[in-house]
């Protein structure tokens, strides 16, 4: 009765009960990074692919830790500015992550580091027909999602506010009409998430995930925002789940108002 | 010999060689690595066959974080 | 490491964990409640008094099954529209509930129900001379803060919005500029909370706690919606001690952008 | 016999009782309800010496839901 | 037809045009003030009074300038903590301006600058009865604000925001519940206002004028500003008697649908 | 200097004084469209075409009535949902209003009646090698403002919210960021605008004008609205040219505390 | 005769005769209407010499109302 | 001669001379300031008859900027 009963969702055929899908950027160190997943709670990893330079095997030693973790990966494209790289970079981390899951960047503007709507659905399209699984990040376009659904994507992952940004949910209506209007879809709010508030809100309005990395990365103590931020995409779904009482424009007493004393009839 | 670029710095290498030659020769374990060569993916399928050209423009990339 | 340490807190010298205080009305069923109030782990109950017919048996039957759940009870004096009333009605609530707590509401106007910040502060000076410890419910105003402090109030219980609104922290920054002001005293958000993410945002100020009602008895599914609050509570209350990253102006990327591929030097 | 006001309901009582035999009269038992009269909170410990007077205001009051 | 019709209001029984009440504090220079005084179209400026120091004919020079732009005057009593040293400015400004009129503050909190809502209603209520017309400089609060009104004042100055912070409206909500609550009495949003939009959406919730000065005196452009406020008042008053649509939650065309070419009945 | 010295803008080499594009849809009747358009001080109206039934000779007097008011006229393509139907319309508003300025509209979904980002681009290319001076009507999306600039647009139209929800900017951070990354072109909000506190908001963000319809056509008094959004206009436009105070986090007085009277060294 | 679309109401109409035609005798006034045809443009300058086909779906449209 | 405080600063004055004879004494004009003694408002009308006493606290204040 304390712990809601089950509550799995699916993401291209595989099944997950943590709605909280993090990054393994931007910790203080690696063991860091381990505990603050193992805390989150989370199944589902972003990682991505780099130069090496023969000589350091930093790199390697994080890859090492992190697949201890045992957890699912989703590699990314981020950085990329054109569909072509972001196609090379798909393939050369399907081959090296061994996963056909890909979390698709494709960089608009160097700015505001949001996706490029036009390249996204091109590149979405491609990776499809090559057997991808493809997790688009994208803005909170509703026609856009539509056509990144209509070219073959399973789940969307349309933004809460500019990456690292921590500003939550810029524009709830927009996130909130795009739930209206694709229920079929899983939907995750991928970056812009600063607290563990924005995580609920999300789910709030009928979100099934986020994806997030700074603000636990660069929490003062990512451990303990971890635990938060699992605790929190919990409160948000079983909110979403039990249905929340409607905003009133006026008060309405809780206690009851009958039987009050003092009062005299004349 | 010829002049290739590897993750940007230029490098002599023997045309005559494999990238399945090079990659070890280079310090990579081709295990734990992904290869691009101008651009476009190369598979390790094709490792064994593959020989570069001058002016190539060969990406060697490994597991970082990401976010 | 999963689990963040003992993290307490005391009111008039009394050590809680949970920070949630809930209400006893509005439930479609007592069972319902008892479910509720059990989900919510909340260790703190609000209760009243009214004029009892002695024919009915039926609010007779409401306490003796919310005693049986073994919480602390802050019985309130919601309704009261003076000084005299409020006195009267805590004399009243210490003799039958056997606790010398109360939750002090004014009523200041019937339309927002809000409390009357100048009798508020009169009320809270008598009993606390009678020996009470009041709770009192207040507008999110600073110096009528400061008041209630000054007479004697060990803790401080300011509005999100009006009760029953559901429509959240209406005016985060009077409450966060109270939090700054007065550090000594636990403060609660009382009155307003219509959903998780609002009282995840109470705790992300700095709020020791959060006391509501409608927001959990109102829910679709109540016993759902006290889980919800309960793990909401955990995770606002987590990131406040964790540190919350910056919020910032302009994007930053979360994946490295040294050794990106495919980019070549000229 | 004087008329006196319980809960806001006229009611005829006996003037020579105190209230410690009023109120099991009325149907309340004094361990569940607390009583406030003309406004005034009414100690327990009075109830046996406690006399109404016509007109008094007496109100009973229980436990009830509360927010 | 361009021009909407004569809309006065009245503030204790004197008849004004303009909505926007201006401070003479903070400008670049006196040249600059008296610009700016003019360019805003205000009728009513507030002013204060200090210490002179016998040597120093500055602030003279700015009183004979201020004079001779012929306007109402409104003094203040910015800066007094207490009751006593409220009613003593007070006494000293009517002597010394020749007028009973009084912008009535008392700071209650050095941080945020707030009106003592205790200590203005009793400032409020033994002024009046010494003969002055009392503006109460005052918080969101609408049981303080209905304190005021029965103590006699004839028109209230909730705060939009804290002085000097130019955040506009904090808490539109509570600005809207005072507005409905108490119709009979004109209603002035005093301080936080920051730029033009607040002014109009001040007086769109229906509110019958507005007071500022640092928005104006520290703008880039004090002169262009103020212009820009006395087309905002303007605006925002003709909007609240124009009556604005309602706010929709979904789209609808402005352009007829009907008769839309290119579509083939079959 | 109460009126600030002439401040034109240029559309597609034509100057314009007024910042406000009105459309002519929706009124109670046709005179009261002409009052408002007037009143409004509007320079460029939007109209349309559909089908014309012989008989109904309606839409011709609407037509000849519009005419009279010499201003200039903006044909849109609202209801258009492919590139071929936009481009066909946009050939016979050219031919029959004689102007090659275009709105573009591409509708992407009945629901939110948002544009199809990607037609719209595809359409524009199209009409600008037509000849087209197209205004595109888009989202608030900073990469698809810049693609619309690069196939040629000279004038880019970002919606505020979907039209005639009257919910003014949604997104106030991404108009930013686009007026920041395109401050080369001119820039309107169209869609959205629901009270003239938006309309000044737009322009206190820099933007260069506001295009709007449904907030004067359907609000209670039209005219007088037109007349309320002319000034408000004005006041943001002047705002922006002014230089707004920076809003700040604490409070700072604007009467000077130097020289306050009743205070005693000791 | 021919059957064709005016508007999406099917009308029959003389297939010799030209736009230039039809449209008066449809009761338009050419210089307050824009054609299109099978949902391409049609200029003025080709109302004369234009004919129909049956089938056709020809498109009046007229000022109106825009926001 | 007596101590005062005059806006916060200590004088020694004439605790014969009235009000009236002091302040163009300190350069005042009386009819550009308004005058407070401990606290308390003193109208111009005590001006000519009001001595001061020792330790007296005077307020003289004029017109300034307000907000």
């Amino acid at each position: 009765m304390m712990t809601p009963q089950p509550d799995n969702w699916t993401l291209y055929g595989q099944t997950f009960q943590s709605r909280l899908l993090i990054g393994s950027a931007l910790y203080p160190s690696p063991s860091v990074m381990s505990e603050a997943i193992t805390a989150s709670g989370s199944e589902i990893i972003t990682v991505s692919l780099r130069r090496q330079s023969p000589s350091e095997a930093g790199g390697e030693g994080f890859w090492q830790q992190l697949k201890s973790l045992n957890k699912t990966f989703l590699p990314n494209t981020a950085g990329c500015h054109s569909v072509k790289e972001a196609v090379t970079l798909a393939q050369m981390s399907r081959e090296l992550f061994e996963t056909d899951w890909l979390k698709l960047e494709v960089v608009g503007d160097d700015y505001n580091l949001q996706p490029d709507p036009v390249a996204t659905i091109a590149a979405a399209e491609q990776l499809i027909k090559l057997g991808f699984k493809v997790f688009p990040y994208c803005t909170d376009d509703l026609v856009i999602c539509q056509r990144l659904r209509d070219v073959g994507c399973e789940v969307l992952m349309p933004w809460g506010s500019p990456i690292g940004t921590g500003r939550g949910l810029m524009n709830p209506y927009n996130l909130q009409t795009i739930r209206e209007r694709i229920p079929e879809l899983p939907l995750i709010v991928d970056a812009g998430i600063g607290k563990p508030s924005h995580a609920v809100q999300a789910l709030e309005l009928g979100y099934d995930g986020i994806l997030l990395n700074t603000a636990i990365a660069q929490a003062g103590d990512p451990v303990m925002m971890a635990a938060a931020f699992r605790d929190a995409v919990a409160a948000g779904r079983q909110a979403a789940r039990a249905g929340a009482m409607p905003e009133r424009q006026t008060a309405s007493p809780s206690t009851p108002t009958l039987g009050m004393p003092f009062w005299h009839q004349q | 010999m010829i002049l290739i670029s590897l993750n940007n710095e230029s490098r002599e290498c023997d045309s005559e060689l494999a990238l399945a030659a090079l990659l070890p020769a280079w310090g990579f374990d081709w295990k734990k690595i992904a290869v691009a060569i101008n651009g476009d993916f190369v598979p390790r399928s094709q490792y064994s066959s593959l020989r570069l050209n001058a002016g190539d423009q060969v990406d060697v990339l490994a597991p970082v974080q990401g976010g």
